[in-house]
């Protein structure tokens, strides 16, 4: 059983890892070609990592050891959160289910370790990002437990790997006013988590806006290509959490060679679809003010615990 | 003699040898022999704590002079459970403190006290009727008041602070008092055998119970009973905050238990209703409160707060499940409560050490002067690191493994047949995640501002790392943190044992299972699977910095201005201030805002100035109205007695009549 | 002695007893209230004898005799002096207007009637049934000492309680042991002598002997 | 949001065909790749070459798709690209953000006023041209230089 779980944990982080920059690739590009530009092209993220890979990296004197070690703790956390998350396959290892709990908690290290080299740097920057991220990661959390807690009644487990399984093979249950509610609320906790836009605008060039950018600006060169990569793997995982939530099938129920590669087709599928759909969305979003995000976050939340409430009735009625 | 009485014996003879070497010895020797005896003392209840966990019986009387009925001690396993607990902190607490007294500190008085203080904790767990009990309770009381009174001579506000605590901590022994009374009366003894024979769906065990659970929760720091808490533990000297905050504060946990686990089992629903507001409350005000605090002390305070917090949510969940014979997910709910004490106590003692030592270094509390000291401080910062990594609940500590639990217990809970579970359980669930969230945004806050980027304040620019026995102290701490985290199925084992229900075991080589629920945790595994994905990072990482080494540079990019001053890095209280804005209505901050213009323009400023005072809002809306009340009743009473002979004259002379006529009646 | 005799006579003596008491309260002037004091420790001293030969008890004729003593002459006596050498002459402007204390007064009696059910039990006869003037004499004693300013009334109202109670006891008991009879006399004496010093110093320091003055003493 | 469809299906792609490439500027940014981040430090210009870099950025001349991005920090920047000439309070902040930019980077100077002091020469605030404050490696002359002018010269680092 752990063969399969482990090879599929391989295929995940490999594809992942070279999925990730093309999907926030293809994203630009969507987002250029509806805005009337030609677009850097999809590769264009995979060129500024290998130039990121042989820039100089400058460590300023205030800092310390995290700003070199915080780049290298969210990018094995990105590397572990597609580890645990059902992407291709939902075969979770026997000793460590890909418990609910477990998985937002590996996402929290790396949220942290960012937070802590936005200080580390020791500017005014540095400090605000860093203090913003917290304050919405701190919102965000109650939005996801509560959401992934209702798709998970109908289920009785919070491993994420049976809940696939189990809206595999019902797939009323998929388009229950449950999981909409569950769903809708998710979609707006992974875009205020990932820093997407109606929370924070990833090509921003005003400092005093900036959530996520504010708090790598102090990295550069190889710290910096870690951090890009990083954020990249979190934003690729929980789109295809949402994926594989949203549209279960495909997602392989056992380490089989064919089952694997139609799970990697249709993840790569759905990851392109949800990318553009979000990029497209963007394009008529405006930046929220951040007083106006825990607004948002709180809707979120709400809608979340409707979807608690509400499958206690469905339960009960089915 | 059985084992366990030995121990006790240890431990009181213990306790005297430690109070007579800190008054017979010579200041020089005393804090280090004083020191090794209450490590000793720690040691010893920890070892009797164990014996009696692993079902060692033991029975001892000791007969007081006074004409109360004698002191009997025979610890039960949920006791055992918090006599480890206690030892083990206070075991820790006295090395640490070896090498940390200074000044008043270091008196004889307030060593004496401190061995008193450990003894305390031992009795109360040990404790065998509801008079030893109430001993043993003032004693710990009455050693810890005299604890925080230490350094009154240097600031001021410590007297206030050992005022509150005082009054709190006697206010709490009151409502146990009655609360036992209406007990032992129903039961008809003052044994906890006797009581537990009462039958719970009378009037007096609900009124008991009340009584009881609102006094050990004044103890444990409840809202709105938590008052004293943020006061005391900034005024008291770390070591002994560490011990108040990881092993003292537990004894009100300890004592809730002992009320709904074997006083009056099978509660009823509402039961579980009061333990989890009180819960809920707590844990979100004191985490807020914490959030926004500079004060390092005052934030630990708070946050020890927020975990009691938690421990009555899950008590509260454990008896309101039972009641609704949900009985698998209630098992796992009471056994996460004795999770959650253990591991409190290990990274509150790591954090409230670190703080220690910084105090001890800087000379300095508030986090808007520190920053920096990771460079300087590495043991300090490493253990204060790991210890903030527990309470925010990160993988691979011990806070992360009892708040898996908690949540796993609310999540499989529900049961939608009843309609108020169905509503409270995912309102337990949303209060648990925002908790963890901003429990998470504190001690970022907490370990970011203090050691990381540059110093803020002179003091912090010359701080250096503490002496050796500090260091040890943290070290350990720390490693107990990680080491109860990566191992928690040395924790289960205890729990079950404690609690006397099923619901946890051991999981695999060491991990923690949840039959009731079907889940369970190895985080063995879950580290095998890190360091096997962040090997292949290291490797690039480390041939690219092989290939191209960082280049040092002076100066961080501040948006190109010349002078990139510490003073424009962000200090606790701007860190926290997105939080305080949106938690307004929580916290009511009060700000003002004074604005001098230059000569007679409305344009032209001379001067801003903004300030920002984040009161506790319980105490401002509770507490502040009851004591101006009182004063007015005082001054009103003085009123009465203003010196004129015919007044006090009429006053026998009504009094007079009123006999008469009552007599007559 | 013919019951109906010793009915009329004790009954005069209450009358006289009860009149010096309303009288007290209504004068103002210092020296004429001492003389209605003296009457009335005369009265309670008949009283005192008479109840002494019904009963047929030597000793109470001592005690009668004490009493005249005491309270008739030796009391008054020492009040005039204290008084100092002005003479009681002043005049006391009580703290309640005359009107306010007569009316108090009547109120207080029938409070005594109907306090007193229970002590007449325990008496028998003519004597119990006067027991409600001796309540009434306590309770007008103690309004004086609670309205009054002056020193020397209040030391009055003081001796009229110390009258009242006694002739409670007299009425019910035959009178109190010996014993306890020298004892209360005793402390009677005490005091005013202790209130002879006090009166000393606080003409010393105010000038007059308005207790008014000692308020000023607290905080 | 319907007019916005609207218009976006009605413009359509509003970007020119992209000219022959120019050959590459030699020296160490080669191994640059194609991804350039480029900071634009204002030393003291009369917003003329503002508007200019700000439309090579934009839509029409679209220099994103040749690998070109505006980044906010130095730390990421590959290219320093200086407008306006250099005033007395810019040169200090200048010098310190082209040291701030890691190596491999360039310097470039868009417009007269950069290239040599333009209009402004003599001015009383102005310390000198570009190449007094910092070593410039590519120079785009013009008042204002056209866009497509400052696009070749980019493409001349990036290589697309």
């Amino acid at each position: 059983m752990n063969a399969g779980a482990a090879t599929l944990a391989a295929v995940q982080v490999v594809v992942m890892v070279v999925v990730s920059p093309l999907l926030v690739g293809l994203m630009r590009q969507v987002r250029a070609r509806l805005e009337g530009r030609v677009g850097a092209g999809v590769l264009q993220p995979w060129r500024d990592l290998r130039k990121l890979a042989i820039k100089e990296t400058l460590r300023a004197a205030g800092t310390g050891r995290v700003s070199a070690v915080g780049p290298l703790v969210l990018v094995v956390s990105g590397l572990l959160v597609c580890v645990l998350i059902p992407l291709v396959g939902a075969v979770p290892f026997v000793s460590l289910p890909d418990d609910l709990f477990v998985v937002v908690s590996v996402l929290l290290v790396g949220t942290v370790a960012l937070a802590l080299v936005g200080l580390d740097a020791g500017t005014a920057f540095g400090g605000m990002g860093s203090s913003r991220h917290m304050t919405i990661a701190a919102l965000v959390e109650p939005t996801v437990l509560v959401a992934v807690y209702a798709l998970s009644i109908p289920v009785g487990s919070s491993a994420l790997s049976r809940i696939v399984v189990a809206r595999i093979d019902d797939p009323a249950s998929v388009a229950s006013p449950v999981s909409l509610l569950a769903l809708v609320a998710l979609v707006i906790a992974v875009v205020a988590e990932t820093g997407r836009l109606p929370v924070d605008n990833p090509s921003t060039h005003l400092e005093l806006t900036m959530i996520h950018e504010a708090m790598v600006i102090e990295s550069s060169g190889r710290d910096l290509g870690w951090l890009e990569l990083g954020s990249w793997l979190r934003l690729g995982a929980l789109l295809g959490l949402l994926g594989s939530l949203l549209v279960p099938w495909g997602v392989a129920q056992d380490a089989s060679v064919a089952a694997v590669l139609i799970g990697v087709v249709t993840l790569v599928l759905k990851l392109a679809a949800l990318g553009s759909v979000l990029a497209a969305a963007e394009v008529f979003v405006a930046k929220l003010r951040l007083f106006r995000v825990p607004e948002l976050l709180a809707g979120s939340f709400v809608l979340a615990f409707l979807a608690v409430t509400a499958s206690y009735l469905v339960v009960q009625a089915g | 003699m059985t084992q366990v009485e030995v121990g006790l014996w240890a431990q009181l003879v213990l306790a005297l040898a430690t109070v007579s070497i800190a008054v017979l010895a010579r200041p020089a020797l005393r804090a280090r022999l004083a020191g090794s005896a209450a490590a000793a003392l720690g040691v010893a209840g920890a070892v009797t704590g164990v014996i009696a966990l692993t079902g060692g019986q033991g029975r001892l009387v000791i007969p007081l002079a006074l004409p109360v009925d004698p002191v009997v001690l025979s610890p039960t396993p949920l006791g055992g459970f918090f006599m480890v607990v206690a030892g083990a902190v206070g075991a820790v607490a006295a090395v640490y403190a070896i090498g940390y007294v200074h000044g008043p500190s270091a008196s004889s008085t307030s060593w004496a006290a401190f061995a008193t203080f450990l003894l305390g904790m031992q009795l109360v767990p040990g404790a065998a009727d509801a008079v030893s009990f109430l001993l043993a309770w003032e004693l710990m009381a009455a050693a810890s008041t005299v604890l925080v009174l230490t350094e009154h001579r240097e600031r001021i506000e410590v007297r206030s602070a050992a005022l509150w605590y005082a009054v709190m901590t006697h206010l709490s022994f009151l409502l146990i008092l009655i609360g036992f009374a209406v007990l032992s009366a129903a039961g008809h003894g003052t044994s906890f055998a006797a009581m537990s024979h009462v039958d719970p769906e009378s009037a007096g065990a609900s009124i008991a119970f009340v009584l009881l659970v609102l006094g050990f929760a004044t103890k444990a720091g409840i809202v709105p009973m938590h008052v004293w808490l943020p006061r005391a533990h900034p005024a008291a000297p770390s070591h002994v905050s560490a011990v108040m905050s990881a092993a003292m504060v537990k004894m009100g946990v300890y004592g809730v238990l002992l009320v709904v686990l074997q006083l009056l089992p099978a509660g009823r629903p509402w039961w579980g209703l009061v333990l989890l507001a009180l819960g809920t409350v707590s844990a979100l005000y004191g985490i807020l409160q914490a959030s926004v605090a500079t004060d390092l002390k005052r934030l630990l305070a708070y946050s020890t707060t927020e975990n009691v917090g938690l421990m009555f949510l899950a008590i509260g969940t454990g008896v309101l499940l039972r009641a609704y014979a949900v009985v698998g997910p209630a098992e796992v709910a009471a056994g996460t409560t004795l999770l959650l004490v253990a591991s409190h106590a290990a990274f509150k003692t790591t954090l409230f050490l670190g703080a220690g030592s910084v105090l001890h270094a800087t000379g300095v509390r508030d986090l808007d002067r520190l920053g920096g000291l990771g460079k300087r401080m590495p043991t300090t910062a490493a253990a204060f690191g790991i210890g903030a990594l527990g309470a925010a609940a990160l993988p691979i500590t011990c806070g992360f493994v009892a708040e898996w639990a908690l949540l796993q217990s609310l999540i499989h809970g529900a049961r939608p047949e009843d309609r108020l579970v169905a509503v409270v359980m995912p309102l337990a669930v949303a209060v648990v995640a925002l908790t963890a969230g901003l429990a998470l945004m504190t001690f970022v806050k907490a370990y970011g501002i203090a050691f990381l980027a540059r110093p803020r304040g002179p003091e912090a620019g010359v701080a250096h790392e503490g002496p050796a026995s500090m260091r040890v102290a943290l070290v350990v701490s720390a490693v107990v943190v990680v080491g109860l985290g990566l191992l928690p199925g040395v924790m289960a084992r205890a729990v079950v044992r404690a609690v006397g229900l099923g619901g946890i075991d051991v999981f695999g080589v060491s991990g923690l299972g949840l039959p009731g629920v079907g889940a369970a945790l190895d985080p063995v595994a879950l580290t095998g699977l890190t360091l096997l994905v962040a090997v292949s990072v290291l490797v690039v990482t480390w041939r690219m910095a092989r290939r191209r080494p960082p280049r040092p540079v002076e100066l961080a990019w501040g948006g190109g201005g010349v002078r990139v001053s510490p003073r424009m890095q962000y200090t606790a209280t701007s860190y926290a201030e997105p939080l305080s804005r949106v938690f307004d209505d929580a916290l009511r901050p009060e700000r003002d805002l004074e604005i001098t213009h230059a000569g007679e323009s409305r344009y032209l400023v001379e001067r801003v100035q903004f300030r920002q005072q984040l009161e506790d809002v319980v105490e401002v809306r509770a507490y502040a109205p009851g004591v101006r009340l009182v004063d007015r009743i005082g001054l009103a009473a003085r009123r009465l007695q203003n010196g004129s002979i015919h007044r006090y004259l009429g006053y026998s002379f009504v009094a007079l009549i009123a006999v008469l006529i009552v007599v007559s009646l | 002695m013919a019951p109906v005799l010793f009915a009329e006579l004790v009954a005069f003596c209450a009358g006289v007893l009860l009149l010096t008491g309303v009288l007290i309260v209504w004068r103002r002037d210092l020296r004429a209230i001492v003389r209605l004091l003296a009457v009335q420790g005369v009265a309670l001293a008949f009283l005192v004898a008479v109840i002494g030969v019904e009963a047929r008890l030597p000793e109470l004729l001592a005690v009668a005799l004490l009493v005249l003593v005491l309270k008739g002459i030796a009391l008054p006596v020492l009040l005039v002096r204290v008084s100092g050498p002005a003479g009681p002459g002043q005049v006391e402007t009580p703290t309640i207007n005359t009107t306010a204390s007569l009316i108090s007064l009547a109120l207080l009696t029938t409070l005594a009637y109907l306090v007193s059910q229970p002590l007449k039990a325990a008496g028998s006869g003519p004597a119990a049934a006067a027991v409600p003037i001796g309540i009434s004499l306590v309770l007008f004693g103690f309004m004086v000492l609670a309205s009054r300013r002056h020193a020397i009334s209040q030391l009055v109202g003081f001796l009229m309680l110390d009258n009242g109670i006694a002739t409670v006891a007299f009425l019910i008991a035959g009178g109190l042991p010996l014993v306890v009879e020298l004892g209360a006399a005793l402390d009677i004496l005490l005091v005013v002598l202790v209130l002879q010093v006090l009166t000393g110093r606080i003409r010393a320091e105010f000038g007059d002997i308005d207790l008014d003055d000692l308020s000023e003493l607290r905080d | 949001m319907r007019g916005l469809l609207r218009l976006m299906r009605a413009a359509g792609r509003v970007a020119e065909p992209a000219p022959p490439r120019p050959e590459g500027l030699e020296g160490a940014n080669v191994a640059l790749g194609g991804s350039v981040g480029v900071r634009h430090v204002d030393a003291g210009s009369c917003n003329g070459c503002e508007i200019e870099v700000a439309a090579t950025f934009g839509p029409v001349y679209d220099a994103e798709r040749y690998g070109a991005k505006l980044v906010a920090s130095a730390r990421h920047a590959d290219v320093v690209l200086i407008t306006g000439v250099v005033t007395r309070n810019m040169s200090e902040p200048l010098r310190r953000t082209v040291e701030a930019t890691p190596n491999p980077r360039v310097v470039l100077a868009v417009g007269d006023c950069a290239c040599s002091c333009g209009v402004f020469a003599g001015g009383i605030g102005v310390a000198g041209a570009a190449h007094d404050a910092v070593d410039v490696d590519l120079a785009v002359p013009g008042c204002p230089p056209e866009p497509d002018v400052i696009v070749e010269a980019l493409r001349r680092v990036t290589r697309r």
